[in-house]
């Protein structure tokens, strides 16, 4: 974890409420797909976790959704304004593993970090896939920058105007995939554990006081026992899991 | 060169600013970022004779300048404090530690602090009389003289160690609780601890916390903070540490001109992780600022005249 | 088209917004300013038998996200208002007014509420016995049950209008003296006043506010508004009138699932004159984004399930 | 008073720790020199209230010595950036009277209200005279501007660096006037209250809540009995106040 002062070099509305925003600044306490940083903004008291969508060496990409007073003002920022950022924080993707052909199964905001995860998968040579489930047609958004890096994306909308009429999980049927990463709403994550029958894993959200493991405001219980989500999480793996 | 020392129950501390129990853990995850022996000491979450998870979440919740938590005292307990942090924070810290502990009943307080007595890291007890996120639990105890007393006197009577009784402000009367708590035995009065709250959620309709309630802290909380070491000074003769929305060098000489002998930095730890060692670089600065040489010297400044 | 009506005490009001005692004074500032018949109602400065200066300045002092003051409930006395504000009131106000009452005795009370009581312009009396700014004074009567329904019995015995007690928080246990006050009678429970607080100048290194003390508001305060609107809202079975830190139609929706029938805004008028109208406006478009169409059905929402 | 969006056209250092700003926006409820604004800024709860200066159909200028957290943020603002601005508050200077020859005596921050106070009072036909007090030589601002109205200008330093050395008072010898208005601290209202022989107005500072009659924050005590210092002053009359 680095603090720092990151520069905006662009924010962009996508489709829905969606937004890019590109940040420039020290990206060298980065470790992982599915890390997060931290936004201190003007007027209001906590920080802002939003996961990272992607990064190289003096910049990132980050993607969030407009639901309340924070992310307002973050729509609002112009390139050039700055943020005080808590860079690289949490565990992210595990990637290391025998796995070949794992599939990425991402729901709304939740489908940023699976960007810098597909990266990093094709990086070591896997053959990941790619199911990204949205609302409706109206609020899709990264499909293309998924397709682009050229893994193959299907597309669910849950009122069915474009893509597979459904959920995450109803656009399952004949994919092959021999391990799963997911980040999304809690009723797609019931689906999912219902559905999948590999390995995987699951990021989480939680309300946060630190965001860096100090103030147990973000505790979950595991099999393994009390874990901080921001700090030994937000990626857990399914074996650990308490439902 | 201005100095920043103080001393409390005989110890004397680099400078006067203290990480709060509850936002420093035991200390790694800050350790990892800076070399935490600048502090003058810091007081490790609120630790429990038996393990404890603590409440559901959502725990946290924001508000103007502030927020609530209602952790519920999560911690390991004791026992696996004693056993496995703090060899740990030897590795890192090389100053008496301040040992913050809860109970739910008298002889749990006491207990903990016995076996908390061993320890040569502890050079202070934290009593925390006062958590407002469990049920049953410390805040009452907090809320009547009488038991505070009573936890204070069996705490006195099981450890030779300086005790702080760490209060609530959620009562009508602090200053009748703090004199009972000097009267049987303690050797410094901390405070404050959380103030009482709740958010709602306009979407869910439902309060923010899980627990519905939760405590109050950060900046939107100084100004009843001031007022209740200010009062609480002017009672009793042993040292107050002061906390309640602290988070730059000028607050802690705010704090320390209204009778703060020490000062505590909660909140703000977990917005800036720095800021403990933020407010200890500035504070010679401000001192010079303010014509303040020793800072022993403007310790209840206020009530002057 | 939403429906903002409540109903207070049998009496309907356009919306729930009423500007807080001695943030208003007797509506003749904001009756230059815009139509203050848009208003729900609004509660006048509080009234003393006899006319008051108040405290020696400074009254007031900055805090984040609030600030405290220390007024002293300067007023022209009872008479006064009723010879000379109440028919100055008549000409720019023509809805029930909210008679804001204290006083040092419960004789006191009582006379100045007989005295009101002849007022047709008055809808409502709000009995403050929560004053922290005047020594011996108001908020004596608020920090004990007995006391809190000694005065309410004594104003409900001269006067046939609704009587709201309006409590003070600092209190260990708000519920109890709300439950006494509903007990001896009282038609609404108005809450919450201001918390006492204080601020030092660093460079005179005295309290900002000449008495030492005062009172904080302002968003700073409104979680522990809403915990204790909560809790008296579970309590008690007359309404709930919610204040503190109240200043946008979003706040007005979480003080009225909180509990609150009606809400009311104090130290946000001062910041912006045109908070209560600019409020009121937005309040229909926040109340669709939310899904309210009638606001009484949200009141005390966040008590379900 | 009206309440309004205010966009800063410049920002200048002057000298010691004041500043000049100029603002746009309505200026229609400016009645009378003395008047005062209140300002909003981000991260402050109450607003900042400051003098008019000088103003004229759609802008205004203030001059502000940076003593604290508000009027050093005040100082960083930059042209175009915009504040929420009450205008036009309190009774200013009462400039109807039969005198010749007003004496303007100001110190500090004071001198700020007593320059459009000086154009209102040469555009009646009047003969104005001002005595400026600063700290030191290195403090002295806007006595150029007010020599440029042409009204004759001393200049008082209680160091002795420039002008004459002393309080505003040390400077009243051989000053021909048959009134007085007054802007600056209490000590120097005290001197003058000893020295000077004719009626006058004096301008008065106090803590305040609202700033526009609302609150009773900044009540003082007169021989007309209790008056608010933002609605009914912030200028009293020498023959009201009870020192
Ligand atoms: C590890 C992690 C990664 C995240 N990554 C993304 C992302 O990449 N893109 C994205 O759009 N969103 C992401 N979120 C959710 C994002 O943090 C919230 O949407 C955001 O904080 C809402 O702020 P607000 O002020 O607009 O909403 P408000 O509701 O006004 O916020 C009030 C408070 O609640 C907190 N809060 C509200 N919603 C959430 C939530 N879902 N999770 C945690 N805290 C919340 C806020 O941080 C703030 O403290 C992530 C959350 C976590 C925990
Ligand atoms: C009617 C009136 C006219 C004024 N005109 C000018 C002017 O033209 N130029 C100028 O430089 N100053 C003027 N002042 C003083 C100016 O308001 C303060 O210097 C300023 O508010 C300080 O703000 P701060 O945040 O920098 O200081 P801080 O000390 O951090 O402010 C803390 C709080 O105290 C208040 N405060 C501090 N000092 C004063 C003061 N002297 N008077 C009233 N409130 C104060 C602030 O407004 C704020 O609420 C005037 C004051 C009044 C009442
Ligand atoms: C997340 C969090 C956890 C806390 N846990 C404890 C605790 O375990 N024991 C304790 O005595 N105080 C606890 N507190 C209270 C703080 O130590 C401190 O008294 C309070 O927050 C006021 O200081 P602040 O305004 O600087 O945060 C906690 C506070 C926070 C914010
Ligand atoms: C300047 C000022 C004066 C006040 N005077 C009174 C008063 O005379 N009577 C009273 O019952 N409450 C008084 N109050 C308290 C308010 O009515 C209200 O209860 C409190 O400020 C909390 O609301 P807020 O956070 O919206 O300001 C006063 C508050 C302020 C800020
Ligand atoms: S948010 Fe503080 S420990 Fe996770
Ligand atoms: S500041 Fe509110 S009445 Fe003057």
């Amino acid at each position: 974890m680095n603090q720092g002062i990151y520069t905006v070099k662009s924010n962009r509305a996508l489709n829905g409420s969606y937004y890019e925003m590109r940040l420039q600044g020290d990206t060298s306490s980065v470790t992982a797909p599915g890390q997060f940083i931290n936004i201190k903004l003007d007027g209001f008291f906590l920080r802002r976790p939003i996961s990272l969508c992607d990064w190289d060496g003096q910049s990132l990409t980050i993607l969030y959704k407009v639901v309340g007073a924070g992310t307002e003002v973050m729509a609002e920022l112009r390139p050039g304004q700055t943020l005080d950022v808590l860079c690289g924080l949490g565990n992210g993707f595990q990637t290391g593993g025998s796995e070949r052909m794992p599939l990425l199964l991402g729901g709304g905001a939740g489908i940023a970090p699976l960007y810098g995860l597909a990266k990093a998968l094709l990086r070591q040579g896997k053959q990941p896939a790619a199911i990204l489930a949205f609302n409706t047609a109206a609020e899709i958004f990264y499909s293309r920058e998924f397709e682009a890096l050229g893994l193959p994306v299907r597309v669910a909308t849950a009122d069915g105007s474009a893509g597979i009429k459904g959920f995450v999980t109803d656009a399952l049927a004949g994919v092959d995939y021999d391990y799963f990463y997911t980040c999304g709403p809690m009723p797609m994550y019931r689906a999912i554990e219902r559905s999948v029958t590999t390995s995987g894993q699951y990021s989480f959200e939680e309300r946060m006081g630190c965001g860096f493991g100090a103030c147990m405001g973000c505790s979950c219980m595991t099999k393994n026992g009390s874990k901080r989500v921001c700090k030994d999480g937000p990626v857990f793996l399914r074996e650990e899991i308490i439902w | 060169m201005v100095d920043t020392r103080v001393v409390l129950n005989g110890v004397t501390l680099d400078n006067p600013v203290i990480p709060a129990s509850g936002t420093f853990g035991y200390g790694h995850e800050f350790a990892e970022l800076y070399d935490i022996n600048c502090l003058g000491t810091f007081s490790f979450k609120g630790t429990t004779l038996s393990p404890r998870f603590g409440n559901p979440t959502p725990r946290i919740a924001e508000c103007t300048g502030g927020m609530i938590n209602a952790v519920g005292l999560q911690n390991p307990g004791v026992a696996k404090v004693i056993s496995e942090e703090l060899p740990r924070l030897r590795t890192y810290f090389h100053k008496p530690v301040v040992a913050n502990v809860s109970g739910f009943s008298v002889g749990e307080y006491a207990e903990t602090c016995r076996l908390l007595d061993a320890c040569p890291e502890v050079g202070w007890l934290e009593v925390n009389v006062s958590c407002p996120n469990v049920h049953g639990g410390g805040m009452g105890f907090g809320t009547s003289p009488e038991m505070a007393a009573a936890v204070t006197r069996a705490v006195k009577a099981v450890t030779t160690k300086p005790v702080w009784l760490k209060l609530t402000p959620n009562v009508t009367d602090i200053v009748s609780i703090a004199k009972a708590c000097e009267d049987a035995g303690a050797d410094g009065i901390s405070l404050i601890n959380t103030l009482l709250g709740m958010r709602i959620d306009l979407k869910t309709r439902k309060p923010v916390i899980a627990n519905k309630m939760g405590g109050l802290s950060g900046s939107a909380v100084k100004p009843i903070a001031l007022r209740m070491v200010y009062q609480v000074y002017e009672a009793v003769k042993v040292p107050v540490i002061g906390m309640g929305g602290v988070s730059s060098a000028e607050d802690v000489l705010e704090m320390m001109l209204a009778g703060a002998t020490a000062v505590q930095v909660g909140a703000a730890n977990l917005v800036n992780p720095f800021a403990c060692r933020d407010i200890i670089k500035k504070l010679p600065c401000v001192m010079e600022k303010y014509g303040v040489e020793k800072l022993t010297d403007i310790i209840g400044g206020a009530h002057n005249g």
